[in-house]
């Protein structure tokens, strides 16, 4: 019974939330919004009893990402406000058909349901005994074992971009100067020939 | 407490790992090496990583038979093996361009080859899977790396070509995860053999079901393989990246794409799934026509040649629908001699960097026709190896490109798609028309004057060496054919495609 | 015998290559000389060739293969049999005066030797009409005079375009190029006739030819006759193809002699005659052409009453010579045919050299009411004129009298009355006008300047002219071997009438000629008599041939350049604008699509989602198959 | 009861909320949020699904789409911070250097 | 001397590449050396032609894709062997004639390989090798064009090119639609021209088929209403662009319906028998009314050509050997007199900077020797007997007489036409008073123009009196064709009318 309950309110909320981050003109309200909306679905992966990816969520989203927007929002002024006005009705009509078109195909997803293979197989039954971490950890650290480490190289691969690009050499580009100034690289060439 | 969980390290088969892992053991050494040693001259890490890309590929062309590894995370099957080929070989001839002499921002970076590797393993891993999981974050991983080497050419137009590659790539990614989600809930797996095995079980109820997974697949792909509404941010990005990181890009993660949509779609064309079919092939001539039709009236070579590729890629799309083997082998021998070709063609046009602006709208294009007029009287080698570069993409025998085309072409006849193989040619006619028009420029028209050009002034050796190769490739294309279509063939054949 | 064939047919040949030689540079004597002596070789040999073939024993060559594809296969054969020896030896006779002539005439010409050159190559293609063996070598020869002629007609090239008013035939190149071009449409014909024949029987040789054309339909008889019959109303300018020849006096006069008077037009009525297998079998059409070349013969001569030029009398009365011919070969008498065909060479020939002495003597007069009184100044051309034109208008005894008797009797023995009439009338008027030409020429007071000293001609020309007069005078008396000569391979024929008529004819012909000379004389010797067609107002038609040029010119040639104008627009404005269309087109599109890459991201963003949503729209309407 | 349509239903709207924002957001910060969003909505899906079978794979599959979107948020505030730096604003429209 | 045709192919190329190694000023006399040996060569062949043998010989096979059937065959009969050998004569005349200046050795060079081009066309065994070559041959056409024409020559160029190349695009469409045919039904992929011939495809196949590669050859020939690049081609080229397009390049397509279309394709090259008569017709017709239009002289050799081929093609589709082997004559007799009439345009236009015909008039008094051969070409090109021009018009229409009187009747109007534009364009130009002072004191043909001309008067002479030598091996390949179409024909009509095309007299 409560499950149910929940269920709603967390819909109404999450969607109440996201509602707010997609069309409020203020960057930190639906800033805010958003960490809300984070948090409010970590309840349903608890719902789900889910509960490692519920924390995970929390701690990733809520800590990290939003901190990183944060951060983010302090180097640029978001007190410039863009202006939004969607100046041809057609984006309206294109949005309001692909979210309808979206939902009755979701609509149609109960009788899918239906033929769902209840029959296909679990992935390992043994692993069904401890609790929801331990399971995710077993599988984690086996089956998606290569996933995880690419995902770690992943981050790295971010991390280093996000150094790179925010870096103080990005400041001046070198590539721009070979391509105004000819001097730099008639010296270059004629260092090249001298060696 | 859970009892202790035992695996044979046998079972893993670890060797499939190996070509991923040597490369991205490069990259970790690389940013070690930086980390230890400052400032070594460029030209050090070039060489690295060329030799870290050399000693995968070679990893790669142990192939024995379709392999899965660890718990079936990993398929290393023909067409793996192939198109790692491919990316690995596309790699080994972009990478040597860094030593120009010209001064580029991202070269400054030890890191850049870092992430270039990175990419490098992404794709491979998205090729040498079909779990889903596993696709998707290969992906995610070489697209993050790709949109920062993009920027790290670090001009306003490399960076506004960053910013829209990575936004869409965002949304591109949504649709990747939601569709990969609705294949879960139908199938209750993320592996695309299981999939296909329940799909099939099931006949493919509910239809509504598995065609919404398809669109959402086919709008992710698309935007990897620039179909047609998914293009629009082709020619920026090539605009904007530098020319041979374009001519990359539109080699490597097209095959890359390309191959993860022959596991999607095949199966479901195979099963004769009529609608997939059909909006496959609506796809594909909608794609190699439109953006033919817009490659016409372009002011620059490279926006052209990022149009061409984009309807190159149309084409190829089109092996996907027929589905047999032979189209499937003409799809990677196509993609071969298009690789040669297009990254030659790319390169010719950065070698012949100008410093002044030439053309109607001197501020808006680096590559303006006007640049090459009169080449031939200037640069004669240099004409004659672009022109033999035009030609080949305009399939004009023997020149290499024409075997593709040629191969792709009676494979859609031999399976009845008539109608199709008519758009093609129509379409190579069409894209004749704006080959020529550079090939007119340099050896019709004279030479501007004004222009101080500096074409292959101090490029050096090893530019000169790649650009001869290719050359050589796409010329003697003829002679390559027969032993590529063999070595293909029995690839593509024996993963059963 | 053999070497006589190939030396009648070659040295006119090697005659003209070595003209060629020197085709370029000013005037040399010797070429004239030159030439003239081959000719004069290659008469000899066709007088040899004359007395040594009789009978059955003809002369049959094969030279060498020509063409030879599938099934058919020609060679080069030549056969002089007693009809082709009769016009080799009539053609060399001719020919070889005329180049004597030519040497007087062209003195002061820059292109002497180039004409000669011209002159020769004519004869030798001549001779090869006349002597192979097959139609298609026939045809050879027959576009080969074509092209010399043409090259004749315009050899002073140099002279510009005037008016028609000016000159009814508006400069020699354009007369040579309506010649060339009017004979073309001819030969069309003709060789739809050869294809006809080949594709029926396999062969072009006549003797194949002759031998089987018994074995064909009727209808594709006919269908053959008319075709070739086509072929020759184009060179023998039978109506409505007419034209060319008045023009064609364009050319030198000598040129005239020769080619338009002597040989070349006769060519037809060879045709006719060497074909006369073919046209025995269809005698209705042969009555047609008899019937045509009787309305020529009228039709010619009425041209010829009242025009004012020296050359166009003469070449109207070859036209309706000519019809005379076609009338006797029509009605079956091709002896007769090729008897007036020869003694008409002579005759005219010599006719049209005296013209051209006169209007050398005027510097290049052409008009003859410019001329007159000139009987005093050159008594021997007015000799040999008179005599000529006796001949022509058929008194007795002179060639022209034995032949056109003949024709005469013929028609009436053929109880075609009506063609008898006008042929009788045709005699009368070509009495009339021959004389008129003479009267006004020769005779009455000067119509011209001090500023002109008429002189006779050099005493070679006149030796050169006076064999032709000779034979003009006494070639009928030699009709009878003639005919015993040449019915060995023409079918026999006599006019049967009873003695009576015979006599009958012979005096209202003889009468109605007379008379005409007498009308001439008299009318002409005080004043003019033209007044008297201006009062009957039949002038103006008569001097403008009938209106025919004119109406050629008006509703052929100008539309034809229109029409040829009207193609070339829609050429370029229609067929190749399509072309440029599809590309514009093309291009076009190209350009309105860029508007969808607007390089605005939010847009492009917008795009992707929009091409899901169309997917997902597809997903929902369309479901092949289901 | 609450079965596995409402949790999809409920994805799919947030899907489509996340969709609103990237097309109608000039604003390239509040275009990332979306794009967080598109991220979370296919989240909850998948950890639905992933119970309703007793399947960790959605648990996993989640767990990724989480590192990968926090990656994203590092490369795109990357971008976002470098090009404000240029060209001091984050206002799309101006991003049109290049078209056509 | 097996390998004669690849040495005949290839050398010209060879020659090529060496070429930028010569000295600008003696580039010249490298040309005309090289294509007089490739000249001598292609005359090793005519030696060494054996014509009592049927079929192919100086047979060469390799394999390029051993998969998928496409080899290196080549081999000549003989149909190919006079194409060939005119091919190399007409590249050397025009080498000789050559007056360029600027940018001489690239002329050079792209004409060699043009002709290394136009000799593989002729001697492709293989279907895709000939397309190769085909499509190759455009390449060098376009830089002549191009780079060496009049004032609108990029225009001219480019149509030329992508006109020819879409056309052959559906060309390349038949082709491997034919592939997939013979492979469904043998089992094995060959490209091999020997076995499509001896193949025979279902009638309706044959239908499509022939229409595929009726675009490609009809655009090439060009047959109205595919024509309209010609005249710019031909305005805007040099002069030896202009000689090698009109009497090789052209040539191509003619040689596409003998070589793929008849003997490929019996049934349908019946049935489109008459429909493609009468597109012949409206050539030879229409055309020719153009070509009376025209006021530069160029331009009236251009159009009279399109005219001509209109001729030939005609002659192709009687399907009795007098037609086949009359056309294939035709082409080789057109190919030295359009090939020549070009030349002598381009001798003037050296002179005056003019085709214009209003400029002229009354050379032939200043330039007698080049009025002269002008003439002898003029007549050569209205058909005169005993010139090379008369033999192949004739028997072309004799041919087709059999099939249609009616057609052949009005198709012989061409030698009325044709007689009525090329006097005009003499008398517009050599006839009438010198007018125009510029012309006063124009030199006559120089020694090099003479050496370029003269062999060709000769030629138009010697082979109008003895064209024997070249009709026999001519006719035998001819008659073998026809005798295997006959064979392979599958309907009826088809046969009938074979038989009826090639019987004298009554029509069994």
């Amino acid at each position: 019974m409560y499950e149910i309950i929940a269920f709603y309110l967390f819909s109404a909320l999450t969607i109440w939330m996201f509602l707010i981050v997609v069309l409020s003109k203020n960057a930190l309200y639906s800033m805010s919004a958003l960490a809300a909306g984070m948090i409010l679905i970590s309840g349903f992966f608890f719902l789900l009893n889910a509960s490692f990816l519920g924390v995970v969520q929390i701690i990733v989203y809520t800590g990290a990402v939003m901190a990183l927007y944060a951060f983010g929002m302090m180097f640029l002024d978001t007190t410039q406000d863009i202006k939004e006005d969607v100046h041809s009705p057609k984006i309206i009509y294109g949005l309001w058909i692909a979210s309808a078109v979206l939902v009755v195909f979701m609509v149609t997803a109960p009788f899918a349901a239906e033929h769902l293979a209840l029959d296909s197989p679990l992935s390992d039954p043994k692993l069904w005994d401890g609790s929801n971490p331990q399971q995710v950890g077993v599988v984690l650290f086996t089956k998606y074992l290569i996933p995880f480490e690419l995902a770690a190289v992943m981050l790295l691969v971010a991390m280093i971009a996000g150094i790179i690009l925010v870096g103080k050499k990005m400041d001046q580009s070198i590539t721009m100067a070979s391509i105004n100034d000819t001097k730099v690289e008639e010296e270059e060439f004629h260092i090249k020939e001298e060696k | 407490m859970l009892d202790p969980i035992s695996i044979d390290m046998a079972s893993l088969n670890l060797a499939t790992l190996l070509p991923m892992s040597i490369i991205i053991l490069g990259a970790l050494a690389i940013i070690v090496i930086d980390l230890v040693v400052k400032d070594l001259h460029k030209s050090f890490y070039v060489v690295i990583s060329e030799l870290f890309i050399l000693l995968a590929l070679g990893a790669v062309f142990g192939y024995s038979g379709e392999t899965r590894g660890f718990f079936d995370v990993m398929l290393i099957d023909g067409i793996a093996v192939l198109s790692e080929g491919i990316i690995l070989v596309a790699s080994a001839l972009f990478i040597p361009l860094a030593l120009t002499s010209k001064r580029f921002h991202e070269y400054s970076y030890p890191e850049f080859f870092a992430l270039f590797l990175f990419m490098i393993a992404g794709f491979q891993f998205m090729v040498a899977t079909d779990n889903l999981i596993l696709i998707f974050i290969g992906l995610e991983t070489a697209s993050l790396a790709l949109y920062t080497l993009i920027a790290m050419h670090n001009r306003e137009r490399s960076l506004e070509a960053a910013i829209k590659y990575f936004t869409m790539g965002a949304l591109a990614a949504g649709f990747f995860v939601f569709g990969a989600m609705i294949l879960y809930a139908l199938t209750g797996s993320v592996e695309i053999h299981k999939i296909s095995e329940v799909l099939v079980t099931k006949n493919f109820e509910p239809m509504a079901g598995v065609l919404t997974a398809v669109v959402f697949m086919l709008a992710a792909l698309g935007f990897k393989l620039s179909m047609v509404p998914f293009q629009t941010w082709v020619p920026d990005v090539y605009e904007g990246a530098s020319a041979p990181l374009a001519g990359y890009m539109s080699v490597v993660p097209k095959i890359a794409g390309l191959v993860v949509a022959m596991r999607l779609f095949e199966f479901l064309v195979h099963a004769d799934v009529v609608w997939v079919q059909n909006i496959l092939w609506i796809v594909a001539v909608v794609t190699m026509t439109l953006t033919n039709i817009m490659a016409l009236v372009q002011e620059s070579v490279k926006r052209m040649l990022a149009y061409s590729s984009i309807s190159h890629a149309g084409f190829v799309m089109s092996a996907i629908l027929i589905g047999t083997t032979q189209a499937n082998s003409a799809l990677f021998l196509y993609w071969v001699l298009f690789m040669f070709t297009n990254l030659g063609a790319f390169t010719m046009l950065w070698v012949s960097r100008h410093k002044t602006k030439v053309g109607e709208n001197k501020t808006r294009f680096d590559h303006p026709y006007e640049k090459f007029s009169g080449m031939v009287k200037v640069m004669p080698v240099n004409a004659l190896i672009m022109g033999v570069f035009m030609l080949s993409l305009a399939g004009m025998p023997p020149f290499s490109l024409f075997w593709g085309k040629l191969y792709l072409m009676s494979s859609a006849i031999n399976s009845g798609f008539i109608v199709l193989a008519a758009i093609m040619a129509l379409n190579s006619a069409i894209s004749v028309y704006y080959y020529l028009k550079l090939v007119v420029y340099m050896f019709l028209r004279e030479p501007s004057k004004n222009s101080s050009i500096v074409y292959m002034k101090g490029a050096p050796i090893a530019l000169k060496a790649i650009i001869g190769f290719s050359a050589a490739a796409t010329l003697l294309g003829t002679f390559m054919v027969s032993p590529l279509l063999e070595i293909i063939t029995q690839y593509v054949k024996a993963s059963g495609f | 015998m053999e070497k006589y064939v190939y030396i009648a047919l070659f040295a006119p040949l090697v005659g003209s290559l070595f003209a060629a030689i020197f085709g370029a540079s000013p005037k040399k004597l010797f070429v004239g000389i030159v030439t003239s002596g081959l000719l004069f070789v290659s008469w000899l040999a066709s007088i040899t060739l004359l007395m040594n073939v009789h009978g059955e024993h003809t002369i049959h060559v094969k030279m060498m293969d020509w063409i030879a594809a599938g099934g058919f296969d020609l060679d080069f054969g030549f056969m002089a049999d007693q009809v082709s020896i009769i016009m080799m030896v009539t053609v060399t006779t001719v020919s070889t005066l005329v180049h004597v002539y030519s040497i007087g005439y062209m003195d002061h010409d820059k292109g002497f030797n180039r004409y000669f050159s011209y002159l020769s190559a004519f004869v030798f293609s001549m001779m090869i009409l006349v002597m192979s063996d097959n139609f298609l070598g026939l045809f050879i020869g027959w576009e080969g005079v074509g092209v010399c002629s043409w090259l004749l007609i315009g050899h002073w090239y140099f002279k510009e375009d005037v008016s028609t008013d000016v000159n009814p035939a508006i400069s020699p190149s354009y007369a040579a190029n309506e010649a060339f071009v009017m004979n073309r449409i001819a030969d069309l014909g003709m060789l739809i006739g050869i294809f006809m024949i080949y594709w029926h029987l396999g062969s072009l040789n006549y003797d194949v030819v002759f031998a089987n054309i018994g074995t064909l339909s009727g209808g594709t008889i006919t269908a053959i006759g008319i075709f070739l019959f086509i072929g020759a109303m184009g060179k023998s300018a039978q109506f409505p193809l007419h034209t060319w020849l008045a023009n064609a006096m364009e050319g030198p006069t000598p040129v005239s002699a020769l080619i338009h008077a002597a040989t070349m037009v006769t060519a037809g009525v060879y045709l006719v005659i060497r074909s006369n297998e073919i046209y025995m079998l269809i005698p209705n059409v042969g009555y047609f052409i008899a019937c045509l070349g009787a309305f020529v013969a009228v039709f010619a001569a009425s041209m010829a009453l009242v025009n004012m030029e020296l050359k166009r009398i003469i070449a109207y009365s070859t036209l309706s010579q000519l019809g005379y011919m076609f009338v006797a070969a029509g009605l079956g008498a091709y002896w007769i045919a090729l008897f007036h065909l020869m003694a008409h060479a002579f005759f005219k020939s010599v006719l049209f050299l005296g013209a051209g002495n006169v209007m050398h003597a005027m510097d290049d007069e052409r008009y003859i009411n410019k001329m007159g009184g000139l009987g005093k100044s050159m008594p021997w051309t007015m000799g040999i004129m008179t005599v000529a034109s006796t001949a022509l208008a058929g008194i007795w005894p002179l060639a022209g009298f034995f032949s056109k008797d003949k024709i005469l009797e013929t028609a009436f023995a053929e109880h075609n009355y009506i063609l008898w009439v006008m042929l009788w009338m045709g005699a009368g008027m070509t009495a009339y006008y021959s004389f008129r030409l003479i009267m006004m020429v020769f005779f009455g007071k000067k119509n011209y300047g001090a500023e002109k000293h008429p002189h006779e001609a050099y005493t070679f020309v006149i030796i050169a002219m006076l064999p032709l007069a000779v034979l003009a005078v006494i070639a009928g008396f030699f009709e009878h071997s003639f005919m015993h000569y040449v019915t060995q391979v023409l079918p026999e024929y006599h006019p049967h009438v009873s003695t009576g008529t015979f006599i009958f004819l012979l005096v209202v012909t003889l009468g109605i000629a007379l008379s005409g000379i007498a009308l001439a004389i008299i009318k002409f010797s005080k004043g003019n008599f033209d007044d008297f067609f201006r009062k009957i107002g039949v002038h103006k038609v008569l001097s403008n041939q009938y209106f025919i040029p004119q109406f050629y010119a008006d509703k052929i040639v100008k539309p034809y350049g229109a029409l040829s104008r009207l193609a070339w627009k829609i050429d370029m404005k229609i067929v190749d604008a399509t072309v440029d269309m599809i590309a514009g087109v093309i291009y076009k599109t190209g350009d309105k699509a860029r508007w969808m890459q607007s390089g605005n991201l939010s847009n492009n963003l917008r795009w992707m989602v929009f091409g899901l949503v169309i997917l997902l729209l597809l997903a929902v309407i369309y479901r092949p198959g289901m | 009861m609450i079965t596995l349509t409402h949790y999809l239903v409920l994805s799919a709207i947030l899907f489509v909320i996340g969709l609103v924002g990237v097309i109608r957001r000039k604003n390239l910060l509040m275009l990332f949020f979306s794009t967080e969003i598109l991220l979370n909505a296919v989240n909850i899906g998948f950890v639905a699904i992933g119970n309703f079978y007793a399947d960790l794979t959605g648990q996993m599959f989640a767990f990724f789409i989480i590192a990968v979107a926090a990656s994203e948020v590092a490369v795109g505030l990357g971008l976002l911070v470098f090009w404000y730096k240029k060209e001091g604003s984050i206002d799309l429209d101006t991003l049109q250097r290049m078209k056509g | 001397m097996n390998s004669l045709l690849t040495l005949l192919i290839f050398f010209p190329a060879a020659a090529a590449l060496f070429g930028y190694m010569i000295e600008q000023k003696n580039i010249r006399a490298y040309g005309i050396t090289i294509t007089a040996i490739e000249f001598v060569l292609s005359l090793a062949l005519w030696l060494g032609y054996d014509g009592s043998i049927a079929g192919y010989q100086f047979v060469e096979h390799a394999s390029i894709v051993a998969s998928y059937g496409i080899n290196y065959d080549l081999g000549i009969d003989g149909i190919s062997l006079f194409l060939i050998i005119m091919s190399t004569f007409m590249t050397m005349i025009a080498v000789i004639g050559l007056t360029v200046k600027d940018n001489l050795k690239n002329l050079i060079i792209s004409v060699l390989v043009l002709e290394m081009t136009m000799v593989g066309v002729f001697a492709a065994l293989d279907v895709i090798l000939f397309y190769i070559f085909w499509e190759l041959s455009l390449v060098p056409m376009l830089y002549i064009i191009g780079a060496w024409g009049a004032k609108l020559r990029i225009y001219a160029a480019v149509k030329f090119f992508l006109y020819t190349f879409a056309g052959s695009l559906v060309m390349l469409l038949g082709i491997l639609y034919a592939a997939y045919l013979y492979h469904d039904s043998t089992g094995m992929w060959s490209f091999s021209i020997a076995a499509w011939q001896a193949f025979s495809f279902t009638y309706t196949d044959q239908l499509w088929l022939f229409s595929a590669f009726f675009f490609g050859f009809a655009i090439k020939v060009p047959m109205v209403p595919f024509h309209t690049w010609l005249p710019y081609a031909h305005g805007q080229a040099p002069t030896i662009g202009s000689v090698i397009l009109a009497a090789v390049l052209l040539k191509m397509g003619t040689y596409g319906f003998v070589r793929f279309s008849l003997p490929m394709f019996p049934d349908a090259s019946v049935y489109f028998m008459i429909p493609v008569a009468i597109i012949a017709l409206i050539m030879i017709v229409y055309t020719a009314l153009i070509a009376y239009a025209q006021e530069d002289m160029k331009q009236v050799i251009a159009y009279s050509s399109v005219s001509h081929m209109g001729v030939i093609v005609l002659g192709t589709f009687a399907m009795n050997s007098e037609g086949i082997t009359g056309s294939l004559f035709l082409m080789l007799s057109h190919g030295i007199v359009s090939g020549a009439l070009f030349m002598l345009v381009g001798v003037i236009y050296d002179r005056r900077h003019t085709k214009m015909m209003s400029e002229f008039g009354g050379l032939a008094s200043v330039m007698p020797i080049y009025a002269t051969i002008f003439a002898v070409m003029l007549m050569a090109s209205v058909g005169l007997p005993l010139t090379i021009g008369f033999v192949g018009e004739f028997l072309s229409l004799l041919g087709f007489f059999k099939v249609s009187p009616l057609i052949t009747a009005i198709a012989g109007t061409t030698i009325i036409f044709g007689a009525v534009y090329m006097l005009s364009l003499y008398k517009k130009s050599f006839f009438g008073p010198l007018t125009n002072e510029k012309n006063a004191n124009l030199k006559d043909l120089t020694s090099q123009e003479l050496t370029a001309l003269v062999p060709l008067v000769a030629l138009v002479v010697i082979l109008g009196v003895y064209p024997k030598p070249m009709l026999d091996p001519i006719d035998g390949s001819v008659k073998t064709m026809i005798v295997n179409m006959d064979k392979k024909a599958v309907t009826q009509e088809a046969k009938d009318m074979f038989a009826k095309a090639n019987t004298i007299g009554k029509d069994k």
